[in-house]
């Protein structure tokens, strides 16, 4: 970016007024979405609750240059605004909390936090960390193999880039331009285990050099920052130029989740800190000053969000519980019947195949 | 005597170890400050300082595999995985390198070293934070496994693994964790590995079980003593690999019928190995068929509170499939 | 009907796949330009081209992963594991991603997608190049195992697998790549998933066995029905998940008496499911104790070749375990 | 190293003649037991080698500052050299080779070319590569623990440093500074796969900068440059500066084992022209120019070796034979007896306890 162009930042990327107030609506949304299952949580209603409070800025940028129903998305379980950028609803991620019988990720059979959904293109998550590294890697390897124009993106904390398969993922990633985005979410603590016990050198973007990719650290405070960076890689991956490695500076704001209680291991004043660090005062102060924002809009903004929430809520708590009579269905695909029989050629990409 | 509960058995036994014999370290994620995502390892942090107590990077090959380097250099490491779920990443060091290096080198090195992991269902942990997949373990020649049921066995298992000169695998069942308290033996007692015990003594049929299945097995036997006149006797192997064969035949000679019962699913479960040890060699005293009651087969336990409670197995399924047996 | 040994038909069978559905395609470490290290992929490289028959880097992880991606997309990846015995540090994407997907998911998305691995001893290998570790998968659930021990068997199966929608571990034995050629029907012939096959019919004793010991077995037979007047029934298992239970049964109550063999090591090996289910579900038909005929409790197959012999299960040993269970 | 310093290279080195007299001796060492191991092999006496032609630079001056019964070694399957320099005989490799009895390294039980030695610090190899790796860097945290003065060193190819178990093990070393050094000799090829569809980027060095620690790029030609990188890294180690990367850029001038044919995918010309970056000629040219080496002084050199080798080969093949009477034993160690007895309080370290 220039610094002698004199348009608002936004502006310089390509982005209208629409748009980044639609940033800054999703963030709230995210946000408002995350608060109500805590919540929720706490009356008893959600099990468990683990939470993108904090990330949600770096989390709707990266996300935003993404095509709905043409490219893919592997996150992980802080992804609550990434999934809902990409196609995800307040009920549906309302509803996987509650585990009801039709919610799009599970059907109710997986913790809270274990997004997915066929139809927006999310690829189902699990529990150990960073295996959907390789999945994000694996679906950017087959749209190469078949010539698609599709990009994967895929998300992941800092404490997780330690494992060896993230590793394995970005290498190969790198060694055939493979059209993926690797972004980790930095908020400098694995449980408890902190940044510089986890990380050595303390830098997950300097890994990139290793890989061949651009490696970009980000501040995950600053929305558009996260944005240009997310949608460079973007570009590049469509340009069939590779991988790119974003490393977004975020902070935790709650506990790691409902079973933790940061007290234990982090001071009063390094919490009490954070809240400086919060992207959504930080984006609504940016779009204030460029006088995106007016008072009367973040009202009506506010308002809204917490309508859609609370419609959202009541609809996914009326939602019909799973039961266990078919608790053993859906283990094996059908089989194919008869020997012999062509598979018929199915076309590739989109829903799940 | 003190009363513990099995958490604190451990605790205590690590506490105990750690005291007598400087090599003892223990390393694995959120162990140190943070005293463990159970607080197995609490206050041990503060005691021993952070290297004894050594919280790693997020890497279970890596806690796995140095693990071993340490053991072979002559440390007693003690490496904590958050969730048995977890461990496939170490899965290479622990079947390629921890579980061989005795063998392959002919005898000049060895591992002395313990892997503990939470496992187990019914704590709304869905299909990754519920496994039971001691089977991937018990297949694996070298390997030592330990599943205790009690809080004594917890403490006196635990330290008799820390001292072992072969790599031990303790699977800690992580719904007995604050389950109930009960005595524990003061001072430096160790339980022996590779010795079953018989929990309850019975002349009907045998219910083979380990870890959380011990609390429910004795819960049953109770039932069917009271509403049937049905005595089961309770065998908790304890120990799953070296296992105690002598006391399984012993009982099955005795009651003539055998019920083995776990929470993993059936299909190549380490129930298994039991059934087929019992039916070749206790062939001639079997009343009826070994009989294996065990999780059902999907792929792990699911989340919702009317799902895991199908998956799991508790006293009343126990009871079910032993008065089947008992009736045949 | 052309004559192939295993390794051809292994070769044909994604030739033909490859050629009627361009969502085929292979990864694994040499497959490209060389082939293969037992020449398994030779000429597809050239055939294909170089992302059809994709040359990766050295990281198992990766290849099962980025193929579980590739099948979630809508790609029909056939993986090769270089040996059975480097799968571990793939383990977890096996055990934790590609066989539950389908299931926690509820079924919106799955990974048709198959892992060949040459596994099995007698080949030199030692410890690190001769595992029959099948055992760590056959209790996954959401896995389908396969291990054919014919060359028709291998192709049929190998199409079938490809075609699945479900992930399918495909085990080549590979003692017995170019152990014999056998004709081989032509065409678009497969084998179904599921099904075992009587490979010798018999009234006095079932052997069950799978890859290279139904070779074994089928000699063994021979020397039984010359030398003793026994007629074994010889069953080849050929999948070993969904397991062919009615086939099983079947022979037993035919013949009264199983003889399980595998070269894995015999605690808590696949032998001792079948050998479970034999008991529990034949109880009543057993004429003698199901026996297990399986490798030796040590971590490998030692590398000289006088331990390798002491290691290995052939057809005098099956013989031995054979006479016994006859006699019984 | 000053460039205006006038003194030989070695002597800058602090090396004095006899030490890279002793360098060049033990690279023909190797490579005569390699070459002698080839015609066995050949002979039907030996089932398999996989070796080290071409990497004896790289090996011996990387093992060469490696304290003797302090220190320990991880190695791979090509360290013949790294081995001999670290304390195996030629007698020990050609017994392992032969799968004898009372070889030291497994007493029969691996294939050729898993060292091993418990009374040379050397911790047994497997097959699965990469594992070694995080032998070493857990052997240096044993020191580290126990506050002892030992450095570890391990080796591994570059198709290797793909191994997600390589990343897991640097970053580790990388957060605590253990004493570690790692050596990748990167030879181009993983089997018949070239560097550029291994390593993204194409260095295996460059992924240093991500754990936080040195990475050194050396000619593996060059054996005074990597003999300067590795003193360097066991300097830093012992002074508690944490762990060193080496990527020795070698050649692999036979094909990747005996069961290998690298002709397949290899074209004769690039083959060829391997041997002018043999290490053996190179290093002596080097030594020539300086005077340090005669003709004389290498033909007896030659001799010498010639002869250690015939007599090291007779007597490995005169060793017995293991049998099969106790391969079920040393499955495990003896259990300990009886309960409650403590274990006495043994020394670490050395000798693989
Ligand atoms: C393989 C594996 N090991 C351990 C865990 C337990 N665990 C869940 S989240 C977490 C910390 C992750 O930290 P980081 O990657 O930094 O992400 P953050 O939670 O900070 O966003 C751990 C240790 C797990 N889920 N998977
Ligand atoms: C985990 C694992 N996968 C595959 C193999 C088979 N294999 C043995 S050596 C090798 C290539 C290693 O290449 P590199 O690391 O570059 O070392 P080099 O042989 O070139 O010295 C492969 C694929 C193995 N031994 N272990
Ligand atoms: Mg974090
Ligand atoms: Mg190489």
């Amino acid at each position: 970016m220039a610094s002698t162009d004199t348009r608002p930042r936004h502006a310089e990327l390509g982005l209208g007024d629409a748009d980044v107030l639609g940033m800054y609506r999703a963030m709230l949304l995210a946000r408002a979405v995350d608060e109500r299952m805590w919540l929720m949580q706490r009356a008893g209603k959600i099990a468990f609750i683990i939470s993108g409070q904090g990330h949600e800025g770096a989390q709707v940028a990266t996300s935003w240059p993404m095509r709905k129903g043409t490219d893919w998305m592997a996150p992980y379980y802080r992804s609550i605004a990434s999934a809902m950028t990409f196609g995800m609803s307040a009920e549906d991620i309302i509803t996987a909390h509650l585990a009801k019988g039709d919610d799009v990720s599970s059907g109710g059979r997986q913790m809270p936090g274990h997004y997915g959904g066929a139809p927006y293109n999310i690829i189902s998550l699990s529990s150990p960390v960073g295996t959907q590294v390789l999945h994000a890697v694996g679906i950017a390897m087959g749209a190469w193999v078949r010539g698609d124009d599709v990009v994967a993106m895929t998300s992941f904390g800092e404490g997780t880039a330690n494992q060896g398969e993230i590793h394995e993922a970005m290498n190969f990633a790198g060694v055939h331009n493979l059209p993926v985005i690797f972004v980790c979410e930095n908020n400098g603590y694995a449980i408890s285990v902190p940044l510089e016990r986890q990380v050595a050198g303390g830098s997950v973007a300097a890994r990139a050099a290793g890989y061949g990719m651009p490696g970009v650290v980000v501040d995950g405070g600053d929305v558009l920052a996260c944005y240009g960076a997310a949608k460079e890689a973007h570009d590049r991956a469509k340009r069939g130029e590779g991988p790119t490695l974003i490393e977004a500076r975020v902070v935790r704001l709650t506990s790691h989740s409902s079973d933790d209680d940061q007290r234990r291991y982090r001071d009063p004043s390094e919490v009490e800190a954070l809240k400086e660090r919060d992207p959504i005062p930080m984006f609504a102060n940016e779009l204030r000053a460029n006088g995106i924002l007016t008072d009367d809009g973040e009202e009506t903004m506010r308002a809204e969000v917490k309508a859609e929430v609370n419609e959202a809520s009541k609809r996914a708590e009326a939602r019909p519980e799973p039961t266990p009579d078919d608790a053993h269905e859906r283990v094996y695909a059908d089989p194919i019947p008869g020997g012999g029989t062509a598979v018929p050629l199915a076309p590739v990409g989109g829903g799940g195949q | 005597m003190a009363e513990l509960n099995i958490l604190e058995a451990i605790r205590a036994a690590m506490d105990e170890e750690m005291e007598r014999d400087e090599r003892v370290m223990i390393l694995g994620e959120d162990v140190g400050r943070k005293g463990g995502v159970f607080g197995a390892t609490e206050g041990l942090w503060a005691k021993y300082g952070d290297k004894r107590v050594l919280d790693t990077p997020l890497s279970e090959g890596m806690i796995a595999g140095a693990a071993m380097g340490a053991a072979v250099y002559g440390l007693r490491p003690v490496a904590e995985i958050q969730f048995a779920d977890f461990v496939y990443p170490g899965f290479n060091q622990i079947v390629s390198e921890i579980s061989r290096i005795h063998y392959r080198s002919n005898g000049t090195f060895s591992a002395p070293m313990v892997i503990r992991m939470p496992y187990g269902g019914g704590v709304h942990g869905a299909l990754y934070h519920s496994q039971s997949n001691e089977a991937y373990f018990t297949h694996t020649v070298g390997l030592k496994i330990v599943a205790p049921g009690t809080p004594a066995d917890a403490k006196g298992l635990l330290k008799s693994s820390i001292r072992d000169p072969d790599p031990v695998m303790f699977f800690e069942h992580k719904k007995t964790y604050r389950l109930f308290r009960a005595e524990v033996p003061d001072g430096d007692t160790v339980v022996p590995i590779g010795k079953a015990v018989v929990a309850r003594e019975g002349k009907d049929l045998s219910i083979f079980c380990y870890g959380f299945m011990r609390t429910c097995a004795l819960e049953a036997a109770e039932t069917l003593a009271g509403e049937d006149g049905v005595e089961a006797e309770v065998v908790d192997l304890r120990t799953l690999r070296p296992l105690d064969l002598e006391t399984i035949l012993a009982s099955v000679e005795k009651t003539g019928k055998a019920l083995v019962v776990h929470e993993a699913n059936r299909f190549g479960g380490f129930g298994a190995e039991i059934a087929a040890e019992i039916s070749e060699k206790a062939f001639e005293h079997l009343d009826g068929p070994v009989t294996r009651l065990a999780g059902p087969e999907v792929p792990g336990v699911p989340f919702h509170h009317a799902l895991e409670d199908w998956f799991m197995i508790g006293p009343p399924r126990i009871v079910d499939a032993a008065r089947k047996l008992a009736a045949y």
